[in-house]
């Protein structure tokens, strides 16, 4: 990837996304264990295998086709919370990128805001409740200031990765009000959130492949 | 982890392969995507009436498709929700131009796969829709929450409502059955051990040997309290307790009362447990008049049990008593 | 231990009672001496179909008494055979005029007090006729052991005896055809873990985290060989072979395969070994045109498995197929 | 009990016997766990406990009344191999004593012998197979040769009792051909046979009660 990113950098960057999330399926899990129901690792790491065989079968000529493939493949093999919500992310990230061939940061801030409307407006959760939210909410702020500021594509997503990285940090101390660790009341505090801390890992996935080119 | 499987990746659809061996009779089963088919359906005229969830909970669901139940089952990866896409093409299997209604257990993972089902099955011009079952009291119930679980009461729903489909309710007669039975059907459970998913090769809590878990969710979700373990006698009153006071359960009222067993508690244990139920109810002047006693709505080998009270009618106790011919639920056929 | 009982001596008779709780349209219970009865029996004129053994290993037997099955059933303490007098004054209760047929478990204790029941009874002028099955090809039959241990067979005995009594056969004729069955079924089981009788409170032997037992006992003794814990296919493959190699059961063979659970083991894995069995059976041409799967003979918690085959011919498919009407097994009526 | 036994000094002595098996209940099913399945505790347990309710009505007026009565509480309340085994053998050792008020030491002996053939009828071991009938065979011998030697009651249980205790020892090493152990095979060697020592129990108890009058 360079400073901005077609179709063929975001493929490279999610097979990165895609080993990232294997690498870390353990740790994922055993957070899930903790708080839910320990399948949030294998429900990644089923989903992001199967985007990698996805994406690796070419024919998605823009970044906003490849999101939607990304965004549909997740929705049909996770299952969980996760599932859709990711799936939903993603594919508004998609929807917002339109059909150009090249993203630049402000699209990629505006893709990443609009993945957290699609999370939101599925999941219902709010910065606080323990989510994914909490990752990816400081991240689309994060990217927006960056890209206000002019920054390019791996700056953008650098700025969204540390920011959800932050957050995920900060879901430890927190109860949680939706998803599955919500039924542990005030037991639930304690832990980071599995989906904050797996929102975290993508998006730094991300960055280190927009840096590397 | 001691388990019977090959491969912690392949034990659903393997456990799919067996199923239909074992009733052909009855169903039928699609691998990708995953599910179960009742074998005679599409039933035209017939509302479809469709279920799923994460894998092992079984019987649930996959054992409750046949007459007289549900029509279609997704299963799910283990404790893992089923995809939308699951759904969309077991409606597209079953459904006989009567409409479709999904019964949902309240986890935010079924809820929101299903949902987006939903939509796509709605896209394609089918009347659907959706009743979310939350019958487990253990969990406070707010808007601020994922809301309460649904457990054991799941299995009063898919049979109530699958012989109102089966003797030819339409779809909003179907619909408001379930949402009938959703509002009186409450449950809580207790664990004594914990349970092992197999990719995760080690049990996801773990409770001392004098502990045991009341109000725990059919994932091994922890409940209200961790308490010393009690004999029969008091853990049922507990439950019995929760379960009675949470609609509440009035002297008088006419239930049925559902024992159900979380896997690994043995026969002899849970109806001795049973036994304890009745007579606590009779205590409070609640009239069994029906009864379910099994391990129906499993968590895998974990050891524990959960007590249903279903407020019933004279439509409701028909509906039970009607004929029904699944693998894990039959009479009358 | 985590179990949910009150106290060890009372488990069996506080069971009892929640099984007539549960099921009182089907049988009835009396405590001293214990014993479960079909509740319209007796019947005038139909053999008396009586079974028992220890407890620990339900839905056996008091889960098959009703119609078209047991006329009674006597529950001994947990893994203890039932005493004489128990036997006794069940046939009491459920004899029609027509003979009592016993079926027993090849045990030392059950062959022993059945014996004296039927000395008994026999001298107060019933005719009794006893049959013993010992179906588990893990032990090494010689007249100088105790012989073959009665396990997952037994449920398929006394489906078709009981059909055969419920149909009017005579007792020549039922006894006859329980030999029959006896002749043709054969059984073998694994455990991965052991149970925990109530008045013990702890495991009766220990295994470790990778090993199984194959050959297993279903009151946990041990079998032909511990061994390392393998894959499903492995394990079923040592049952399969175990059991085919036996009798043995032949290419063209027409056969019910029995794929049970020995209680802890979860609905999801013994499906997907009951899919293993069916292959590997029609990779051997033996042809299986009727099965049962589920947990019917347990040892309490214990995880694990059987198999069990018995050679078919028209007249016990017809039997199998008759109506049964009972706590655990009920179909066509 | 004296020199010779009557019906009193019988259930006096039977409840000893109770006593010394609710005592040893859990070293019996300890045995019975290593080769069997861990019930002849429990089942000795409530056999005795119930024979010291009957015995403690009145009503027996003869031993072998008292025998009697035994005999059927252990067939009714025990179960198990033990329990017929057991219940046969008080039942024929009532029937050799016929209807004597008292009995000597070679009425004992004759008891012992013809209890040691109920048992062989019902359960066809033999000595060597690792069952109660290497502790009652020798028992029977060591009986009917201390009773031919002139001993009274208290010195023909005594013979009894202290050859039964080298009979179930003489177990241990034994493979199993009789009763669940044998499914154990070469298995159960190295262990001793529960119902051997439980005979050696009860044997001993008679006869530390015999001898304490
Ligand atoms: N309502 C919600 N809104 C946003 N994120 C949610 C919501 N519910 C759950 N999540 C996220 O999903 C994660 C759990 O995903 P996963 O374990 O894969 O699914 P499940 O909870 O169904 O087992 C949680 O850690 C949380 O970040
Ligand atoms: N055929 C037999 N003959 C004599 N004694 C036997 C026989 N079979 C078993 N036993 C005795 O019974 C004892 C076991 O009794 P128990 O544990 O109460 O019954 P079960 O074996 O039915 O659980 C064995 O230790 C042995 O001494
Ligand atoms: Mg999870
Ligand atoms: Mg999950
Ligand atoms: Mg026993
Ligand atoms: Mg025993």
């Amino acid at each position: 990837m360079s400073v901005t990113c077609t179709a063929e950098d975001l493929v490279v960057a999610l097979r990165a996304v895609s080993a990232a999330v294997v690498d870390h399926g353990d740790e994922l899990t055993e957070l899930d264990r903790a708080i839910g129901d320990a399948d949030h690792g294998e429900n990644m790491r089923r989903g992001f295998l199967a985007v990698a065989a996805k994406v690796d079968s070419p024919g998605q000529t823009t970044p906003a086709a490849v999101l939607k493939a990304v965004g549909t493949t997740l929705i049909s093999t996770v299952g969980g919370a996760s599932g859709p919500l990711y799936g939903t992310a993603f594919l508004r990230a998609a929807t917002s990128l339109a059909d150009v061939s090249e993203v630049d940061g402000v699209a990629v801030a505006a893709a990443l805001r609009a993945a957290l409307g699609g999370v939101v407006a599925r999941g219902r959760a709010e910065v606080g409740d323990k989510t994914m939210v909490d990752a990816l909410a400081p991240a689309a702020d994060a990217a927006a200031t960056a890209a206000e500021g002019g920054g390019d594509v791996p700056a953008v997503l650098a700025a969204a990765a540390e920011a959800a990285e932050r957050g995920a940090e900060s879901t430890k101390p927190l109860v949680a009000r939706k998803g599955r660790a919500s039924y542990l009341g005030e037991r639930s505090a304690g832990h980071l959130d599995p989906g904050a801390r797996s929102t975290a890992l993508v998006l730094r996935a991300l960055a280190t492949a927009a840096g590397a080119r | 982890m001691k388990k019977i499987i090959n491969d912690p990746s392949t034990v659903v659809v393997e456990a799919m392969r067996g199923l239909a061996a074992a009733h052909g009779d009855l169903l039928r089963v699609h691998e990708d995507p995953a599910y179960v088919a009742r074998v005679d359906a599409p039933r035209r005229g017939k509302v479809a009436v469709v279920s799923g969830g994460g894998s092992g909970h079984e019987p649930l669901h996959g054992g409750f498709v046949g007459l007289g139940m549900l029509d279609a089952a997704c299963p799910g990866a283990v404790f893992t929700s089923p995809t939308p896409d699951q759904v969309q093409a077991a409606v597209a299997a079953v459904h006989g131009g009567a409409g479709v209604l999904l019964l949902v257990k309240n986890y935010t993972g079924d809820v929101l796969n299903f949902e987006t089902a939903a939509e796509l099955i709605g896209a394609e011009g089918i009347d659907v829709r959706t009743v979310v079952i939350d019958d487990d009291v253990a969990v406070k119930d707010s808007t601020y929450t994922a809301g309460r679980r649904g457990v054991g009461g799941t299995v009063l729903l898919e049979k109530i409502v699958g012989a109102a489909a089966e003797r030819g309710d339409d779809l909003a007669a179907c619909e408001a059955l379930a949402r009938r039975v959703v509002a009186g059907v409450r449950s809580l459970g207790v664990a004594l051990t914990a349970c092992t998913v197999p990719h995760l090769g080690e049990p996801t809590f773990t409770l001392a040997e004098d502990e045991m878990e009341i109000g725990i969710g059919i994932h091994g979700e922890p409940g209200r309290a961790r308490a010393p373990l009690e004999p029969a006698d008091g853990i049922v009153r507990r439950l019995v307790a929760g379960v009675v006071e949470d609609l509440p359960f009035a002297e008088g009222d006419r239930v049925l009362l559902f024992t159900n067993s979380m896997g690994g508690t043995p026969l002899v244990e849970l109806y001795l447990a049973h036994g304890i139920a009745e007579r606590l109810l009779a205590e409070r002047g609640v009239r069994v008049e029906r009864r379910l006693v099994g391990p129906y709505v499993t968590s895998l080998e974990m050891q524990g049990m959960s007590v249903t009270l279903l407020r019933l009618d004279d439509e409701l106790t028909e509906l039970w008593d009607a004929p029904v011919r699944t693998p894990a639920l039959r009479w009358g056929a």
